[in-house]
């Protein structure tokens, strides 16, 4: 067998045990099917397979970081690199596999590199974009052009009618459901949901074709052509 | 160390982390490049870490371990020790380094992928089929006229292999583009307050935490 | 007065080009303000949120005599990243969950949003005099692909065995009775992403399960077709969603305080907005 | 859903057997050529990232081919294409396939493995230094072809801020808001894929799109269906009984 006879049908039996496993029913003429009873076990089996993924990259990474450390490139940013690196290894292991029989100042620098490094990181890094969608709503959302104003408008209703300053800015409007709130939740729930549905569609549609190109081996593209050279 | 002053110590540490983030709100620097690096090693380390105690150690090295203790003394379930044929299945994914054996890892990678497109079908029926079936709505309120028109136009936009000569289809593909516009827009305005209480969240921390002011 | 129009029309176009760096100054002030400056607004309760808050009710009517109770499932799928939207919907449904006597397990697919949960319900249960083990009980974190998910539904206390402290679950009181996801009638899932959808496509069709979820306001407007079509009974949108239930459950907290900076970051934007687009105008009828 | 899959399946087959299928023009997509011409004249490397995901991602994969398309441009042309790469198992792949680019153009030595990177998996983590990245080499036109989570507008109005041209792909309609809103050209949903057919132009992917828009077709014809018999009922023009068992389902 080619190599690329080995990957279609490694690929066309991995599918086929999940298409069987929905298709067929629990019992055929008396017969118990077992596949649905080992789909716990091939969940794990695959959970644990992709885990052993996990060092790809890092080699690159570390060679990249290590070279700037060396060339004194950048040297205090790679430095900062291995540092918070040994930390979260070191007290991150300690503190998950000796949980609290490990000494305090580990739970201690654990605490630290957690929740008071990666967590804050992680919250500020995100609230970015708290700036930036600020900044991209002030510079795009001008009356340039019809498309433009629509994406405007819509964008101008939800948004204040998601807080409480917008119903009180049109709480004296007498038809309900032209008050912000009513509008902005109107404007979600049904254009919005009509149009997200019919996206849904197209997208799911799309899906079950790349799914079917894919297990039957039709795909072609960067990956699939440079197959088993 | 007393608990007070570490807690005080931890504190100012994640305030300047916080700070050196939005120094490059400003402009790029050094401050900030070497917060994207601790960072990175941060990330990158609470992912190796979470991989062996949440994935590797459980569903693996424990059955493995117990299997092969079952071997040896007989008692409890020797199939565990199989797992140990992960080791080679797993390192398959490694030979995409090399040139010559690339193949080797595609059988990984094929095998994830064949295993995602065959749940394919399940998710396809089961997430489509009630969508669809509420789609049928009868056209007695103006809510549901304007729903049943904006799924319809905005399906014809997505339309790629005809063209478009049938004047119904043409205009219906551009009000379609229009309606997404205003979806567009509607989720934009949503977002606005999802990242606002994200930074009102880092705001709150600065100020409360950190500085010590109460909170309005 | 040419001179005097076109200073104006400086003004305006330079109301077009404002520096981001100012826009970003003005945002941190305004959110700063109403620390300083009393301001509130009352809080308006959508149908969305009441879905949730009605689920959780009807949970409650259908245990009152029984002798096994049925459960909820809240998935804790969120992390640091949406602490500020995700965390007050947790509390407050937790809260709501052990203020009526509805027993609920905690589980997630994030480290952090289990962990912080669990803690609510210790700091809250005493409250009402309810004990972990037999009214609530937690899971922690668990490995949740589609494969995974399939099996939890099937076979729940073989798929979880133990809780987060190592007690087996047949030694957990409020375990007992619970098999599979037919005795849990209600899912939550807080999340920052699309895990709900997992749960909708491939259990719920099964086992037939109301399902509500806590999403971030990003996440939000893409579930109203899953609200419309009864997939869903119920959303919580983002810091709105957290606020509206305090609301509801006469305790107002973090969420509500919360959106009252919104309401003043939202006020800004709308100011930028039109600001620019007079200038955009004024602008453009100058070229002319 | 047999239906769907019989007819993709046959528009591919018809596609390979040689037949010319028509696909419409994507709007603002000749822009791609225009972005990565840009870069040369401005002497400023051109970004390409496939966003988050590894190789068993099928956005992923799509992305990569389009980054093949402009990596052919900017291999022709002479400028820089780095590639930040979030997924570890996209990395090698994603070398390989820009390494394959520059040698068919006849240019292996101008290629530089390193515009190749990959940054820590870790969606923030990632963004952030993808963010650095573009400030400190100041690129002059960034592409975003795959999945992005809420990084898409941290990266797109960083690339606004350096000046770059934008142009945006993404599949994943939560996103498409923020880049239509910041970059220059964006393509959305279904056509994302439609993106890569439409480059490439390869038979499958071609006649596989043409299937899709039947398959639709078939969900369209069934809503409409629905809708009116929905409505006939509602008028009590016909009795509901006989339907009941097909809403239900």
């Amino acid at each position: 067998m080619t190599p690329r006879r080995i990957i279609a049908t490694v690929t066309f039996l991995a599918g086929l045990f999940y298409f069987l496993e929905y298709m067929l029913p629990a019992r055929i003429a008396g017969v118990t099917v077992p596949l649905s009873q080992w789909r716990v076990g091939l969940g794990n089996f695959m959970a644990v397979l992709g885990a052993f993924a996990i060092g790809m990259g890092w080699f690159h990474l570390l060679r990249g970081q290590w070279r700037n450390l060396v060339t004194g490139q950048d040297r205090s940013s790679s430095i900062g690199f291995f540092c918070a690196l040994a930390a979260i290894l070191y007290f991150g292991f300690r503190n998950e596999l000796e949980g609290a029989k490990a000494p305090a100042w580990v739970h201690m620098g654990f605490d630290l590199t957690f929740n008071y490094v990666f967590m804050p990181l992680v919250a500020t890094v995100f609230s970015l974009l708290a700036f930036y969608i600020v900044s991209a709503a002030y510079r795009a959302f001008r009356i340039r052009t019809w498309e433009a104003t629509l994406l405007m408008g819509a964008a101008f209703i939800v948004m204040l009618g998601q807080v409480p300053v917008g119903g009180w800015l049109t709480a004296w409007v007498p038809v309900k459901w032209l008050q912000l709130p009513y509008l902005g939740a109107w404007l979600l729930g049904v254009p919005n949901s009509a149009a997200q549905r019919a996206i849904g569609f197209g997208a799911a549609v799309g899906a079950l074709a790349i799914s079917l190109r894919i297990w039957l081996n039709l795909e072609r593209g960067a990956f699939f052509s440079t197959e088993g050279k | 160390m007393s608990p007070h002053v570490w807690q005080r110590i931890e504190v100012w540490v994640a305030a300047i982390c916080t700070l050196g983030i939005y120094s490059f709100l400003y402009r790029e620097n050094r401050f900030y490049r070497f917060f994207e690096h601790v960072f990175m090693g941060v990330a990158g380390g609470w992912g190796i870490v979470t991989t062996w105690t949440q994935v590797l150690r459980p569903m693996w090295w424990e059955p493995m371990k117990a299997g092969f203790s079952a071997v040896r003394t007989g008692h409890g379930d020797p199939w565990g020790a199989l797992w140990v044929l992960a080791l080679p299945l797993g390192s398959m994914w490694y030979f995409t380094y090399s040139r010559r054996y690339v193949w080797i890892s595609r059988v990984i990678f094929g095998f994830f992928m064949g295993a995602t497109a065959g749940m394919g079908f399940r998710a396809f029926v089961g997430g489509q089929m009630p969508q669809l079936v509420s789609s049928f709505k009868p056209l007695n309120s103006p809510n549901n006229v304007v729903f049943v028109v904006t799924l319809v136009c905005v399906m014809l936009y997505f339309f790629f292999s005809f063209e478009r000569k049938n004047a119904v289809v043409r205009h219906g593909a551009t009000v379609g583009r229009w309606l997404l516009m205003v979806a567009f827009g509607a989720m934009f305005g949503n977002t606005v307050m999802a990242r606002m209480s994200l930074f009102i969240e880092r705001f709150q921390f600065l100020a409360v935490q950190w500085l010590g002011l109460k909170g309005g | 007065m040419a001179h005097r129009e076109n200073t104006n029309q400086g003004f305006w176009q330079r109301a077009q080009t404002i520096d981001r760096r100012y826009l970003f100054v003005l945002l941190v002030v305004a959110v700063a303000l109403p620390s300083f400056v009393r301001i509130s607004i009352p809080v308006h309760v959508f149908d969305d949120t009441m879905g949730v808050y009605r689920s959780i009710e009807g949970v409650a009517r259908a245990n009152t005599g029984k002798r096994y109770r049925k459960m909820v499932l809240v998935m804790c799928d969120w992390g640091p990243g949406s602490k500020g939207e995700n965390w007050p919907q947790t509390e407050s449904v937790i809260h709501h969950m052990l203020r009526r006597g509805v027993p609920f397990m905690i589980m997630g697919i994030d480290t952090v949003g289990p962990t912080l949960a669990e803690g609510m319900a210790e700091r809250i249960a005493p409250r009402y005099g309810r004990r972990y083990g037999i009214d609530w009980v937690s899971f922690g974190f668990r490995y949740f692909g589609d494969p995974q998910l399939l099996s939890f539904v099937k076979d729940i206390p073989g798929f979880v065995q133990r809780d987060i402290h190592g007690t087996p679950v047949a030694k957990l009181p409020v375990m007992a009775g619970i098999h599979d996801m037919s005795d849990v009638p209600l899912l939550i899932d807080v999340a920052a992403g699309p895990e709900v959808d997992r749960w909708i496509r491939l259990a719920q069709p099964t086992y037939r399960f109301k399902a509500a979820f806590g999403a971030t306001a990003v996440m939000a407007p893409a579930y109203y077709p899953y609200l419309d079509s009864g997939q869903l009974s119920g959303l919580l949108v983002g810091m709105r969603g957290g606020a509206e239930y305090e609301e509801l459950l006469g305790a107002p907290g973090q969420a509500t305080q919360g959106m009252t900076l919104q309401s003043m970051a939202h006020l800004l934007v709308a100011a930028l907005v039109i600001l620019g687009n007079i200038g955009y105008v004024v602008g453009r009828r100058a070229r002319r | 859903m047999l239906l769907i899959s019989a007819a993709v399946l046959a528009s591919i087959t018809r596609a390979r057997r040689g037949r010319q299928l028509y696909l419409r023009a994507i709007p603002g997509f000749s822009a791609v050529d225009e972005a990565a011409g840009r870069a040369t004249e401005m002497g400023r490397p051109v970004l390409f990232s496939v966003g988050l995901g590894g190789v068993d991602s099928i956005t992923v994969l799509t992305g990569m081919t389009v980054m093949q398309h402009v990596g052919r441009i900017c291999a022709r042309m002479g400028a820089r294409c780095i590639v930040p790469i979030d997924g570890p198992s996209a990395y090698p792949l994603a070398q390989e396939v820009m390494r394959e680019v520059w040698e068919s153009e006849g240019r292996p030595e101008s290629f530089r493995a390193d515009d190749v990177k990959y940054l820590t998996g870790g969606q923030f983590a990632w963004a952030m230094a993808v963010m650095g990245l573009m400030t400190r080499e100041r690129v002059a036109s960034a592409f975003y072809f795959g999945y992005y989570g809420a990084e898409s507008l941290m990266l797109a109005e960083t690339g606004y801020q350096v000046g770059a041209v934008q142009v945006a792909g993404t599949p994943d309609l939560y996103q498409a808001p923020f880049f239509v809103v910041a970059c220059d050209y964006t393509v959305f949903g279904e056509e994302f894929y439609a993106a890569s057919a439409y480059l490439s132009r390869e038979p499958t992917m071609v006649g596989s799109l043409v299937g899709q828009d039947l398959g639709k077709m078939l969900l369209l014809g069934i809503a409409v269906a629905g809708v009116v018999l929905a409505t006939l009922v509602h008028a009590g023009l016909i009795s509901a009984n006989p339907l009941v068992p097909l809403l239900s389902q």
